[in-house]
Protein backbone atom coordinates (compact mmCIF):
# COMPACT_ATOMS: atom_id res chain seq x y z
CA UNK A 1 0.00 0.00 0.00
CA UNK A 2 1.45 3.29 -0.82
CA UNK A 3 -0.65 6.25 0.01
CA UNK A 4 -0.50 9.83 1.10
CA UNK A 5 -3.77 10.43 3.25
CA UNK A 6 -5.04 12.07 6.30
CA UNK A 7 -6.29 8.93 8.05
CA UNK A 8 -4.17 7.07 10.35
CA UNK A 9 -3.40 3.30 9.98
CA UNK A 10 -3.08 0.45 11.88
CA UNK A 11 0.44 -0.21 11.92
CA UNK A 12 -0.32 -4.10 13.51
CA UNK A 13 -2.40 -4.76 10.78
CA UNK A 14 0.11 -3.56 8.23
CA UNK A 15 2.74 -5.85 9.90
CA UNK A 16 0.70 -8.80 9.88
CA UNK A 17 -0.27 -7.87 5.95
CA UNK A 18 3.88 -7.67 5.54
CA UNK A 19 4.50 -11.89 6.31
CA UNK A 20 4.43 -12.52 2.61
CA UNK A 21 6.14 -16.27 1.92
CA UNK A 22 9.91 -16.16 3.17
CA UNK A 23 9.55 -13.47 4.96
CA UNK A 24 12.03 -13.55 7.68
CA UNK A 25 12.34 -10.06 9.33
CA UNK A 26 9.66 -7.16 9.14
CA UNK A 27 11.19 -3.47 9.47
CA UNK A 28 8.74 -0.77 10.58
CA UNK A 29 10.07 2.76 10.49
CA UNK A 30 7.23 5.57 12.25
CA UNK A 31 8.06 9.01 11.53
CA UNK A 32 6.55 10.99 14.19
CA UNK A 33 5.36 14.81 14.74
CA UNK A 34 8.04 15.98 17.35
CA UNK A 35 7.60 18.21 20.53
CA UNK A 36 9.98 21.36 19.51
CA UNK A 37 7.51 23.36 21.00
CA UNK A 38 5.09 23.54 18.04
CA UNK A 39 1.37 23.48 18.92
CA UNK A 40 0.35 21.31 15.80
CA UNK A 41 1.74 20.68 12.37
CA UNK A 42 0.22 21.45 8.73
CA UNK A 43 1.14 18.73 5.80
CA UNK A 44 0.73 19.43 2.31
CA UNK A 45 1.75 17.65 -0.59
CA UNK A 46 1.81 17.73 -4.37
CA UNK A 47 -0.36 14.63 -3.97
CA UNK A 48 -0.29 13.04 -7.90
CA UNK A 49 3.33 13.42 -7.95
CA UNK A 50 4.03 12.65 -4.35
CA UNK A 51 2.21 9.19 -5.25
CA UNK A 52 4.23 8.62 -8.43
CA UNK A 53 7.62 9.13 -6.61
CA UNK A 54 6.82 6.84 -3.75
CA UNK A 55 5.83 4.03 -5.96
CA UNK A 56 8.75 4.64 -7.76
CA UNK A 57 10.86 4.32 -4.73
CA UNK A 58 9.26 1.51 -3.34
CA UNK A 59 10.06 -0.45 -6.79
CA UNK A 60 13.84 0.69 -6.30
CA UNK A 61 13.98 -0.39 -3.23
CA UNK A 62 12.23 -3.73 -3.41
CA UNK A 63 14.97 -4.98 -6.70
CA UNK A 64 17.47 -3.04 -5.38
CA UNK A 65 17.19 -5.03 -1.42
CA UNK A 66 15.06 -7.98 -2.68
CA UNK A 67 11.89 -6.98 -0.42
CA UNK A 68 9.14 -8.94 -0.21
CA UNK A 69 6.65 -6.77 0.70
CA UNK A 70 6.35 -2.35 0.55
CA UNK A 71 3.79 -0.23 2.62
CA UNK A 72 4.54 4.02 2.68
CA UNK A 73 1.89 5.66 3.91
CA UNK A 74 2.35 9.57 4.68
CA UNK A 75 0.12 11.84 6.35
CA UNK A 76 -0.85 14.95 5.37
CA UNK A 77 -3.44 17.39 6.55
CA UNK A 78 -2.82 18.94 10.40
CA UNK A 79 -1.42 16.70 13.04
CA UNK A 80 -0.52 16.81 16.56
CA UNK A 81 2.45 15.99 18.85
CA UNK A 82 2.83 12.23 18.58
CA UNK A 83 1.01 11.59 15.43
CA UNK A 84 2.31 9.22 13.26
CA UNK A 85 3.54 10.97 10.18
CA UNK A 86 5.06 8.37 8.18
CA UNK A 87 4.92 4.97 8.21
CA UNK A 88 7.04 2.34 6.23
CA UNK A 89 6.60 -1.28 6.57
CA UNK A 90 9.02 -3.14 4.68
CA UNK A 91 9.35 -7.32 4.90
CA UNK A 92 12.59 -9.38 3.64
CA UNK A 93 14.01 -13.04 4.16
CA UNK A 94 16.76 -11.40 6.36
CA UNK A 95 17.32 -8.64 8.09
CA UNK A 96 20.08 -6.81 6.91
CA UNK A 97 17.72 -6.23 3.62
CA UNK A 98 14.86 -5.11 5.62
CA UNK A 99 16.88 -2.44 7.52
CA UNK A 100 19.12 -1.14 4.24
CA UNK A 101 15.59 -0.88 2.11
CA UNK A 102 13.47 0.33 5.24
CA UNK A 103 16.68 3.11 5.09
CA UNK A 104 16.88 3.69 1.50
CA UNK A 105 13.09 4.30 1.56
CA UNK A 106 13.26 7.27 3.93
CA UNK A 107 16.28 8.77 2.72
CA UNK A 108 14.77 8.61 -1.05
CA UNK A 109 11.48 10.48 0.62
CA UNK A 110 13.32 13.55 2.50
CA UNK A 111 15.12 13.81 -0.99
CA UNK A 112 12.85 13.90 -3.31
CA UNK A 113 8.81 13.46 -2.70
CA UNK A 114 6.86 16.95 -3.12
CA UNK A 115 5.70 16.99 0.45
CA UNK A 116 6.21 19.92 2.89
CA UNK A 117 5.59 20.33 6.57
CA UNK A 118 4.65 23.56 8.64
CA UNK A 119 5.38 23.91 12.35
CA UNK A 120 2.40 25.49 13.65
CA UNK A 121 3.59 27.62 17.21
CA UNK A 122 1.66 30.09 19.73
CA UNK A 123 3.70 33.03 17.44
CA UNK A 124 2.69 31.62 13.69
CA UNK A 125 4.32 28.91 12.02
CA UNK A 126 7.44 27.89 10.39
CA UNK A 127 7.95 26.00 7.39
CA UNK A 128 10.34 23.16 7.95
CA UNK A 129 13.20 23.63 6.01
CA UNK A 130 14.11 20.36 3.67
CA UNK A 131 17.29 18.26 4.65
CA UNK A 132 18.41 18.81 0.86
CA UNK A 133 18.91 21.93 -0.75
CA UNK A 134 17.58 20.69 -3.94
CA UNK A 135 14.51 18.23 -3.68
CA UNK A 136 12.49 16.63 -6.68
CA UNK A 137 13.16 13.29 -7.64
CA UNK A 138 12.94 14.02 -10.84
CA UNK A 139 16.48 15.28 -11.93
CA UNK A 140 17.97 12.28 -9.86
CA UNK B 1 -5.06 28.31 -24.44
CA UNK B 2 -5.09 28.08 -20.99
CA UNK B 3 -2.65 26.78 -18.24
CA UNK B 4 -2.91 25.88 -14.30
CA UNK B 5 -0.21 27.05 -12.07
CA UNK B 6 0.09 24.93 -8.50
CA UNK B 7 2.09 27.02 -5.87
CA UNK B 8 2.72 25.10 -2.84
CA UNK B 9 3.94 25.64 0.55
CA UNK B 10 5.79 29.46 1.31
CA UNK B 11 4.88 30.02 -2.32
CA UNK B 12 1.06 28.96 -2.08
CA UNK B 13 0.01 30.76 1.00
CA UNK B 14 1.90 34.35 -0.45
CA UNK B 15 0.50 33.82 -4.08
CA UNK B 16 -2.46 30.97 -4.09
CA UNK B 17 -2.60 27.60 -6.14
CA UNK B 18 -4.51 26.26 -8.88
CA UNK B 19 -4.41 29.55 -10.78
CA UNK B 20 -5.84 28.49 -14.19
CA UNK B 21 -4.76 31.28 -16.99
CA UNK B 22 -4.98 32.46 -20.53
CA UNK B 23 -1.71 32.51 -21.70
CA UNK B 24 -1.00 33.16 -25.79
CA UNK B 25 0.89 30.72 -27.68
CA UNK B 26 4.84 30.79 -27.50
CA UNK B 27 4.19 32.09 -23.80
CA UNK B 28 7.58 30.58 -21.59
CA UNK B 29 7.49 28.78 -18.72
CA UNK B 30 9.79 31.81 -17.26
CA UNK B 31 7.51 34.55 -18.10
CA UNK B 32 3.93 33.05 -17.18
CA UNK B 33 5.50 32.13 -13.85
CA UNK B 34 7.13 35.50 -13.23
CA UNK B 35 3.63 37.72 -14.49
CA UNK B 36 2.17 35.78 -12.32
CA UNK B 37 4.42 35.86 -9.54
CA UNK B 38 4.21 40.21 -9.66
CA UNK B 39 1.13 40.04 -8.09
CA UNK B 40 2.50 39.74 -4.83
CA UNK B 41 6.29 41.20 -4.20
CA UNK B 42 6.41 38.97 -0.84
CA UNK B 43 5.43 36.07 -3.21
CA UNK B 44 7.57 37.26 -6.45
CA UNK B 45 10.67 38.01 -3.76
CA UNK B 46 10.31 34.17 -2.71
CA UNK B 47 11.05 32.82 -5.98
CA UNK B 48 13.04 35.00 -7.69
CA UNK B 49 16.47 36.99 -7.05
CA UNK B 50 16.83 41.17 -7.27
CA UNK B 51 18.02 40.21 -11.10
CA UNK B 52 14.54 38.47 -12.13
CA UNK B 53 16.32 35.12 -11.91
CA UNK B 54 14.53 32.04 -10.26
CA UNK B 55 16.25 31.49 -6.60
CA UNK B 56 18.60 28.49 -7.26
CA UNK B 57 16.37 26.53 -4.70
CA UNK B 58 13.11 27.01 -6.57
CA UNK B 59 11.74 23.44 -8.34
CA UNK B 60 9.61 23.45 -11.41
CA UNK B 61 7.64 21.11 -12.61
CA UNK B 62 5.20 20.70 -16.38
CA UNK B 63 2.89 18.11 -16.01
CA UNK B 64 4.65 16.22 -13.16
CA UNK B 65 7.91 15.94 -14.82
CA UNK B 66 11.31 18.10 -13.42
CA UNK B 67 12.25 21.31 -15.77
CA UNK B 68 15.08 22.91 -14.98
CA UNK B 69 15.57 26.03 -14.00
CA UNK B 70 18.28 27.06 -17.02
CA UNK B 71 15.86 25.53 -19.91
CA UNK B 72 12.33 27.37 -17.87
CA UNK B 73 13.19 30.47 -19.79
CA UNK B 74 13.09 28.58 -23.10
CA UNK B 75 10.87 25.81 -22.77
CA UNK B 76 7.19 27.07 -24.24
CA UNK B 77 4.08 26.14 -21.79
CA UNK B 78 1.09 24.57 -24.13
CA UNK B 79 -2.93 24.48 -23.89
CA UNK B 80 -3.56 22.15 -20.77
CA UNK B 81 -0.52 22.17 -18.94
CA UNK B 82 -0.23 21.79 -15.20
CA UNK B 83 2.48 23.95 -14.18
CA UNK B 84 4.20 23.66 -10.43
CA UNK B 85 6.14 25.69 -8.42
CA UNK B 86 8.23 24.83 -5.01
CA UNK B 87 10.19 25.23 -2.66
CA UNK B 88 12.75 22.42 -1.23
CA UNK B 89 10.95 19.14 -0.40
CA UNK B 90 10.63 17.53 3.04
CA UNK B 91 8.68 15.23 3.90
CA UNK B 92 8.92 12.25 5.90
CA UNK C 1 9.72 -3.94 28.81
CA UNK C 2 12.20 -6.66 28.70
CA UNK C 3 11.18 -9.97 28.50
CA UNK C 4 11.18 -13.27 27.18
CA UNK C 5 8.15 -15.19 27.21
CA UNK C 6 6.02 -17.66 25.38
CA UNK C 7 2.78 -15.35 24.51
CA UNK C 8 2.69 -12.72 21.79
CA UNK C 9 2.65 -9.42 22.36
CA UNK C 10 0.36 -6.27 20.67
CA UNK C 11 3.23 -3.98 18.22
CA UNK C 12 0.76 -1.05 17.85
CA UNK C 13 0.47 -1.21 20.74
CA UNK C 14 4.17 -1.09 22.49
CA UNK C 15 4.56 1.78 19.70
CA UNK C 16 2.35 4.18 21.14
CA UNK C 17 3.51 3.37 24.62
CA UNK C 18 7.48 3.81 23.12
CA UNK C 19 6.23 7.17 22.07
CA UNK C 20 7.98 8.73 24.92
CA UNK C 21 8.60 13.35 25.26
CA UNK C 22 10.88 14.25 22.34
CA UNK C 23 9.97 11.18 19.77
CA UNK C 24 10.36 11.60 16.29
CA UNK C 25 11.12 8.55 15.05
CA UNK C 26 9.98 4.67 16.09
CA UNK C 27 11.54 1.87 14.31
CA UNK C 28 10.30 -1.94 14.99
CA UNK C 29 12.26 -4.67 14.51
CA UNK C 30 10.24 -7.93 14.01
CA UNK C 31 11.85 -11.53 13.80
CA UNK C 32 9.62 -13.83 11.86
CA UNK C 33 9.95 -17.87 11.76
CA UNK C 34 10.54 -18.09 8.14
CA UNK C 35 9.31 -21.03 6.11
CA UNK C 36 12.34 -22.54 5.41
CA UNK C 37 10.66 -26.00 4.59
CA UNK C 38 9.66 -26.19 8.62
CA UNK C 39 6.85 -26.85 10.10
CA UNK C 40 7.41 -25.56 13.58
CA UNK C 41 10.21 -24.04 15.35
CA UNK C 42 10.83 -24.47 19.19
CA UNK C 43 13.09 -22.18 21.03
CA UNK C 44 14.78 -22.38 24.28
CA UNK C 45 16.07 -19.69 26.48
CA UNK C 46 18.89 -19.70 30.11
CA UNK C 47 15.95 -17.00 30.84
CA UNK C 48 17.60 -15.55 33.72
CA UNK C 49 20.13 -15.04 32.43
CA UNK C 50 18.85 -13.85 28.59
CA UNK C 51 17.14 -11.48 30.29
CA UNK C 52 19.98 -9.90 32.20
CA UNK C 53 21.51 -9.78 28.88
CA UNK C 54 18.92 -8.19 27.54
CA UNK C 55 18.60 -5.24 30.15
CA UNK C 56 22.35 -4.57 29.82
CA UNK C 57 21.89 -4.60 25.71
CA UNK C 58 19.32 -2.27 25.51
CA UNK C 59 21.22 -0.33 28.55
CA UNK C 60 23.67 0.38 26.61
CA UNK C 61 22.05 1.20 23.32
CA UNK C 62 20.13 3.87 25.49
CA UNK C 63 23.25 5.34 26.02
CA UNK C 64 25.03 4.99 22.88
CA UNK C 65 22.35 6.20 20.64
CA UNK C 66 20.25 8.35 22.66
CA UNK C 67 16.90 6.26 22.64
CA UNK C 68 14.12 7.66 24.66
CA UNK C 69 12.22 4.06 24.81
CA UNK C 70 13.61 0.33 24.32
CA UNK C 71 11.27 -3.08 24.42
CA UNK C 72 13.06 -5.77 23.71
CA UNK C 73 10.63 -9.30 23.33
CA UNK C 74 12.06 -12.55 22.44
CA UNK C 75 9.67 -15.71 22.81
CA UNK C 76 10.39 -18.99 23.48
CA UNK C 77 8.38 -22.14 22.97
CA UNK C 78 6.80 -23.60 19.83
CA UNK C 79 6.06 -21.43 16.90
CA UNK C 80 5.04 -21.85 13.64
CA UNK C 81 6.22 -20.08 10.31
CA UNK C 82 5.02 -16.91 10.25
CA UNK C 83 4.92 -15.85 14.21
CA UNK C 84 6.77 -13.37 16.00
CA UNK C 85 10.05 -14.62 17.19
CA UNK C 86 11.42 -11.12 18.60
CA UNK C 87 9.92 -8.04 18.58
CA UNK C 88 12.28 -4.82 19.29
CA UNK C 89 11.06 -0.89 19.52
CA UNK C 90 13.22 1.87 20.14
CA UNK C 91 12.36 5.56 19.81
CA UNK C 92 14.62 8.66 19.04
CA UNK C 93 14.59 11.71 18.81
CA UNK C 94 15.39 11.38 15.03
CA UNK C 95 15.67 8.29 12.65
CA UNK C 96 19.75 7.96 12.43
CA UNK C 97 19.79 6.97 16.00
CA UNK C 98 16.72 5.03 16.25
CA UNK C 99 17.53 2.53 12.96
CA UNK C 100 20.91 2.21 14.82
CA UNK C 101 19.91 1.68 18.13
CA UNK C 102 17.32 -1.20 17.13
CA UNK C 103 20.38 -2.58 14.67
CA UNK C 104 23.07 -2.78 17.68
CA UNK C 105 20.34 -4.08 19.62
CA UNK C 106 19.74 -7.33 17.16
CA UNK C 107 22.76 -8.10 16.67
CA UNK C 108 23.71 -7.84 20.21
CA UNK C 109 21.26 -10.64 20.74
CA UNK C 110 22.64 -12.66 17.83
CA UNK C 111 26.04 -12.32 19.85
CA UNK C 112 25.59 -13.12 23.07
CA UNK C 113 22.38 -13.96 24.32
CA UNK C 114 21.92 -17.11 25.83
CA UNK C 115 18.78 -18.69 23.03
CA UNK C 116 18.70 -21.37 21.28
CA UNK C 117 16.18 -22.49 17.73
CA UNK C 118 15.31 -25.32 16.61
CA UNK C 119 13.76 -26.09 13.32
CA UNK C 120 11.56 -28.68 13.60
CA UNK C 121 11.13 -30.38 10.05
CA UNK C 122 9.07 -33.60 8.67
CA UNK C 123 12.29 -35.70 8.80
CA UNK C 124 12.95 -34.40 13.06
CA UNK C 125 15.10 -31.48 13.81
CA UNK C 126 18.39 -29.30 13.69
CA UNK C 127 19.62 -26.65 16.05
CA UNK C 128 20.06 -23.43 14.20
CA UNK C 129 23.57 -22.47 14.17
CA UNK C 130 25.00 -19.51 15.97
CA UNK C 131 25.91 -16.63 13.34
CA UNK C 132 28.93 -16.34 15.96
CA UNK C 133 31.09 -19.23 16.62
CA UNK C 134 30.93 -18.15 20.28
CA UNK C 135 28.64 -16.85 21.85
CA UNK C 136 27.62 -15.43 25.45
CA UNK C 137 28.05 -11.77 25.98
CA UNK C 138 30.10 -12.23 29.32
CA UNK C 139 33.29 -12.57 27.82
CA UNK C 140 32.89 -9.03 25.48
CA UNK D 1 27.62 -30.04 49.17
CA UNK D 2 25.61 -29.90 46.28
CA UNK D 3 25.44 -28.05 42.76
CA UNK D 4 23.18 -27.93 39.94
CA UNK D 5 24.14 -28.66 36.50
CA UNK D 6 21.96 -26.99 33.56
CA UNK D 7 22.71 -27.95 29.92
CA UNK D 8 20.98 -26.21 27.20
CA UNK D 9 19.78 -26.82 23.30
CA UNK D 10 21.40 -29.80 21.89
CA UNK D 11 23.66 -30.23 24.89
CA UNK D 12 20.34 -30.54 26.80
CA UNK D 13 18.69 -33.26 24.51
CA UNK D 14 21.49 -35.92 24.98
CA UNK D 15 22.26 -35.00 28.66
CA UNK D 16 19.08 -33.48 30.57
CA UNK D 17 19.54 -31.01 32.90
CA UNK D 18 18.66 -29.33 36.10
CA UNK D 19 21.05 -31.67 37.76
CA UNK D 20 21.17 -31.65 41.09
CA UNK D 21 24.36 -33.68 42.31
CA UNK D 22 26.59 -33.99 45.28
CA UNK D 23 30.30 -33.38 44.54
CA UNK D 24 33.11 -33.35 47.34
CA UNK D 25 34.86 -29.86 48.59
CA UNK D 26 37.69 -29.29 45.75
CA UNK D 27 36.07 -30.89 43.06
CA UNK D 28 37.42 -28.19 39.86
CA UNK D 29 34.40 -27.42 37.44
CA UNK D 30 35.77 -29.68 34.18
CA UNK D 31 35.96 -32.89 36.32
CA UNK D 32 32.26 -32.49 37.14
CA UNK D 33 30.74 -31.97 33.71
CA UNK D 34 33.27 -34.60 32.29
CA UNK D 35 31.80 -37.26 35.10
CA UNK D 36 28.50 -36.08 34.39
CA UNK D 37 28.63 -36.42 30.85
CA UNK D 38 30.13 -39.58 30.69
CA UNK D 39 26.80 -41.04 31.45
CA UNK D 40 25.96 -40.90 27.24
CA UNK D 41 28.65 -41.39 25.30
CA UNK D 42 26.96 -38.66 22.22
CA UNK D 43 26.34 -36.37 24.96
CA UNK D 44 30.51 -36.39 25.99
CA UNK D 45 31.28 -36.29 22.56
CA UNK D 46 29.19 -33.41 21.74
CA UNK D 47 30.88 -31.30 24.62
CA UNK D 48 34.48 -32.85 24.59
CA UNK D 49 36.97 -34.00 21.52
CA UNK D 50 38.72 -37.44 21.45
CA UNK D 51 41.29 -35.72 24.15
CA UNK D 52 38.85 -35.17 26.76
CA UNK D 53 38.98 -31.44 25.81
CA UNK D 54 36.26 -28.97 25.72
CA UNK D 55 35.27 -28.44 22.19
CA UNK D 56 36.72 -24.63 21.65
CA UNK D 57 32.79 -23.74 20.89
CA UNK D 58 31.35 -24.33 24.21
CA UNK D 59 30.12 -22.32 26.56
CA UNK D 60 30.42 -22.63 30.70
CA UNK D 61 28.70 -20.46 32.80
CA UNK D 62 28.71 -20.00 36.79
CA UNK D 63 26.21 -18.33 38.35
CA UNK D 64 25.53 -16.85 35.32
CA UNK D 65 28.51 -15.37 34.70
CA UNK D 66 30.96 -16.83 31.92
CA UNK D 67 33.70 -19.19 32.61
CA UNK D 68 36.85 -19.67 30.02
CA UNK D 69 37.61 -22.91 29.31
CA UNK D 70 40.88 -22.52 29.97
CA UNK D 71 40.24 -22.19 33.33
CA UNK D 72 37.08 -24.77 34.33
CA UNK D 73 40.00 -27.30 34.99
CA UNK D 74 41.37 -25.58 38.11
CA UNK D 75 38.02 -23.71 38.83
CA UNK D 76 36.38 -25.18 42.10
CA UNK D 77 32.54 -25.46 42.31
CA UNK D 78 31.07 -24.65 45.87
CA UNK D 79 27.72 -25.43 47.78
CA UNK D 80 24.79 -24.29 45.95
CA UNK D 81 26.72 -23.23 42.65
CA UNK D 82 24.58 -23.05 39.14
CA UNK D 83 26.45 -24.50 36.11
CA UNK D 84 25.43 -23.90 32.77
CA UNK D 85 27.09 -25.85 29.81
CA UNK D 86 25.49 -24.74 26.09
CA UNK D 87 26.48 -24.51 22.33
CA UNK D 88 27.34 -21.03 20.50
CA UNK D 89 23.52 -19.25 21.33
CA UNK D 90 21.62 -18.48 18.05
CA UNK D 91 18.44 -16.01 19.46
CA UNK D 92 16.71 -13.12 17.40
Amino acid sequence: MIAIQTADVDIGALIAAAKKQGTGAVVVFDGVVRDDDITEMELEAYEEVAVQELEKIAGEATRQFGLLHVDIIHRIGRLTVGENILIIVVSAGHRPEAYSGSRYIIEEIKRGVPIWKKELTKDGGRWVPGEHGHGSGKSR
Amino acid sequence: MTVKIRFFARFRELLGTDIVTEVVPGTMFTSLITTTARKNPAGYAAIFDEKGAFHEFVILMKNGKRIELTDAAKTPVVDGDEIAVFPPVAGG
